[in-house]
């Protein structure tokens, strides 16, 4: 087999460069949008399974900050460059990375448009395109407010700007963190969050409060995280859900106050998590539905909208696999063995796939979630019988161990990823 | 007496039109659920809410199992007089939570 | 375990609105459920597309809490107001969800309350106007209920 | 000695369970990793989990997500690529 990877030659920023293939000779050509979890693992795993594959990975960040244990770094206990990835080994294992933001995809044409204006044609287009914020869902929420009251949902200077907003604040002061409906990126992630901002409070500013208000009712992992809280932070944190009237309708964000349907609350940090949507390409591609995110085909991840065109991770609706970087990585996977077989004209895989997400409520516990998921004729449904959460007994010793785990978690996937 | 808030303004000008929120603690059991044991658990629900304005009802909302566990229900009321509001949750057994604000109305500017 | 079950044949497509006419001829146009709420409310009265504006999320992962505002365009005088909204799910167990009664003392024609919705379906709204005249609009929802929530119904 | 080629449902199977585990001839830097380990032993083990027989932290719930012959493709096709280290080489 003959590598076709240099059908595109891109060298850096301002290269001058045709996009346009000189023919459709070229078979295997893949295009992947988005260099997080999902869309960096698929491309490198579309190389590994056919290194005679064109793969491109078009990701506009030179670098990658990534956002499971990002909380750490706001609780003190990890410094973000510990989160941040550079897409070398991807380069070095023949995937063609683009820095660039793709502007436009015409999926008739199979074409993609980058901000320079130049065009890559794909046979197959994987997107990957994660979470994009959704401005308009919060009464006086806007990019500008998120300078003042960050969300940090996407892990970077916004995460590092929490963190600050905490040391800096004043003693006895209160956090408001403000969380969505479902569904949205790392569900467990709030609590997690919650949970290591009351152990950097604990020590440091131990009459300060954590207060969550909540648009829903239940959340993952509900019964270990409020039992873990008392154990470890007494009444630091105060948890309110929809039913005790606790939906965030509006913020304020020069007076830092936090609106619900009942009350107006002064913050001295708030950290509003808003709604989301998928990432704005998806959009612009027209592989989203009337809820923001992108249906899909469960066998093949395939968008039900567009043809030649799989959206993976975040973005996708993936119904019972939640919106977390493991799912995304075995998304990747599964879809990467799709890509390739269909290419070659042989029919998909009828694969189960795994998620395992821990969430840290101190540095040394840990608590988890897995689930077994096949693909139904319509959605991704859980096995039966399979996954579920930690005990509720569980020792400290089994929670450190768990936390042992998420660590190494970490280690283990972003090495797979990005090492 | 069931726990409820109730979110609107102590004082208005005539003719403002004033949004009223209210939220009530209630399982809203709708009947159609079974215990781990497989037996069905009875229906408990409010079929009924009512808001009056110096006595005169001014909004009513009759309820079915399909309204959400804690009800929440939003609306708005013209402010004319000074006065009493008054929200009147029932019960399927006839049973009643009551829940009263004073509200002050100013002239018209 | 999830459920998403697909029962939106009696309308097309998100957001559009097909006429909920009840005449004998234009009731096949509609599901079961709405069919015999409707002739059980409204038995003589024709019921028009419009005038009704729905707030629902597309997508709810969970179904035991779903929030809805709707607001009907009408200027609400003493001459001219909408004087009740009827809130329809037709693949609930029962299509029945609320009623609320208002008048022109209400001055805006708009109520949010919170909703159970036990599977994907077209959430059907109907307002009666003091004219008598009857409107009405849908919203489809998809809903996915995750193992570890509870049982909705 | 050369890699058999597993059923590919098996292969997506197994491509899952390196989300923790390090894959064959990378660092040991993820849980615990197959090396040395035969399809018996691993099999065997995912058995236990599966039954409850062995207990862990989050094996237990997604051993269960499989049948005992799936997890024997998955065992064997593990060991396989652990003792060829080639088809995963980085």
């Amino acid at each position: 087999m003959i590598s076709r990877r240099n059908w595109i030659r891109y060298s850096g920023a301002g290269v001058a460069a045709s996009f346009i293939p000189t023919s459709h000779a070229s078979q295997g050509r893949v295009v992947v949008i988005g260099g997080g979890f999902a869309g960096a693992s698929v491309a490198r795993e579309l190389r590994r399974l056919n290194n005679a594959l064109s793969v491109s990975l078009i990701e506009a960040n030179a670098i990658y900050t990534a956002c499971p244990l990002s909380n750490m770094v706001v609780g003190g206990h990890r410094k973000i460059s510990q989160q941040q990835f550079s897409y070398a080994a991807l380069s070095a294992d023949g995937v063609n990375v683009i820095h660039q933001p793709a502007v436009d995809v015409d999926p008739e044409r199979h074409l993609v448009t980058l901000r320079d204006g130049n065009t890559l044609n794909y046979e197959k287009l994987i997107l990957a395109p994660g979470i994009d914020l959704d401005w308009q869902a919060l009464q006086g929420y806007d990019k500008t407010a998120a300078e003042l009251l960050p969300h940090a949902w996407k892990a970077g200077p916004q995460t590092t700007l929490l963190r600050d907003q905490l040391r800096s604040m004043r003693e006895g002061g209160l956090v408001v963190m403000s969380v969505p409906k479902s569904p949205y990126r790392c569900p467990p992630g709030p609590y997690e969050r919650a949970s290591l901002i009351a152990g950097y409070l604990k020590q440091n500013n131990p009459r300060a409060k954590v207060l969550i208000l909540d648009s829903k009712d239940s959340f993952s992992k509900k019964p270990l995280f409020l039992s873990a809280w008392q154990s470890l932070y007494g009444d630091i944190i105060e948890w309110q859900g929809e039913s005790d009237g606790a939906t965030v309708t509006a913020v304020n964000a020069e007076n830092r106050t936090v609106s619900t349907d009942f009350e107006t609350v002064q913050a001295d940090v708030a950290n509003i998590i808003p709604p989301q949507k998928a990432g704005k390409i998806a959009h612009l591609a027209g592989v989203t539905d009337r809820s923001g995110w992108c249906p899909i085909e469960p066998v093949t991840f395939s968008s039900t909208l567009q043809p030649d065109v799989h959206v993976i991770g975040d973005a996708a609706i993936a119904n019972a696999m939640p919106k977390s970087a493991f799912a995304a990585n075995a998304q990747a996977k599964l879809c990467a063995v799709q890509v390739t077989r269909l290419l070659n004209g042989e029919s998909p895989v009828h694969g189960k796939l795994i998620n395992t997400c821990y969430s840290l409520v101190a540095p040394d516990y840990g608590i988890s979630v897995a689930g077994v998921y096949q693909p139904g004729e319509k959605i991704w449904t859980e096995i039966d019988g399979a996954g579920g959460v930690s005990p509720a007994d569980a020792s400290r010793e089994t929670r450190a161990v768990e936390a042992a785990y998420a660590q190494r978690w970490f280690d283990n996937l972003t090495t797979q990823v990005f090492a | 007496m069931l726990k409820a808030r109730i979110s609107v303004p102590a004082r208005a000008r005539q003719g403002e039109i004033m949004a009223v929120k209210t939220l009530i603690s209630h399982p809203m059991e709708t009947g159609f659920r079974r215990n781990s044991l497989g037996q069905a658990i009875p229906r408990d629900i409010l079929t009924r809410f009512e808001c009056r304005y110096n006595e005169k009802p001014v909004f009513t909302a009759t309820l079915h199992p399909a309204v959400a566990a804690n009800p929440f229900i939003a609306f708005h009321v013209r402010a004319q007089d000074s006065g009493k509001l008054e929200f009147i949750w029932t019960d399927q057994d006839d049973q009643v939570t009551r829940v009263t604000r004073e509200l002050t109305v100013d002239p018209a500017a | 375990m999830i459920r998403t079950i697909n029962r939106r044949n009696w309308l097309a497509g998100a957001g559009t609105l097909a006429t909920l006419t009840v005449q004998p001829r234009l009731l096949a146009a509609v599901s079961e459920p709405v069919q015999s709420v409707l002739k059980r409310d409204f038995p003589t009265a024709e019921i028009q597309p419009g005038r009704v504006n729905i707030e629902l999320p597309a997508l709810a992962e969970n179904g035991n809490s779903v929030r809805m505002k709707i607001s009907v365009d009408s200027p609400m005088t003493p001459t001219d107001y909408v004087s009740f909204i009827q809130i329809i799910a037709q693949a609930n167990p029962l299509p029945d969800v609320a009623r609320f009664d208002l008048s022109h003392a209400n001055g805006l024609a708009e109520v949010e309350t919170r909703i159970r919705v036990s599977a994907e379906q077209d959430i059907v709204v109907v307002a009666g106007l003091s004219d008598g005249s009857l409107w009405s609009g849908s919203a489809h929802i998809v809903v996915t209920v995750a193992a570890c929530l509870d049982a909705l119904y | 000695m050369q890699a058999t080629e597993p059923d590919p449902a098996t292969a997506v199977s197994v491509q899952a369970c390196y989300g923790c585990h390090a894959r064959p001839g990378t660092e040991a830097n993820g849980l615990v990793s197959f090396s040395a380990r035969s399809a018996l032993e691993i099999t065997n083990k995912l058995k236990a989990y599966r039954s409850g027989e062995l207990t862990s932290t989050v094996m237990n719930r997604i051993s269960r997500g499989y049948s005992p012959a799936e997890l024997e493709s998955i065992a064997a096709h593990m060991a396989e690529l652990t003792a060829n280290e080639a088809p995963c080489s980085r």
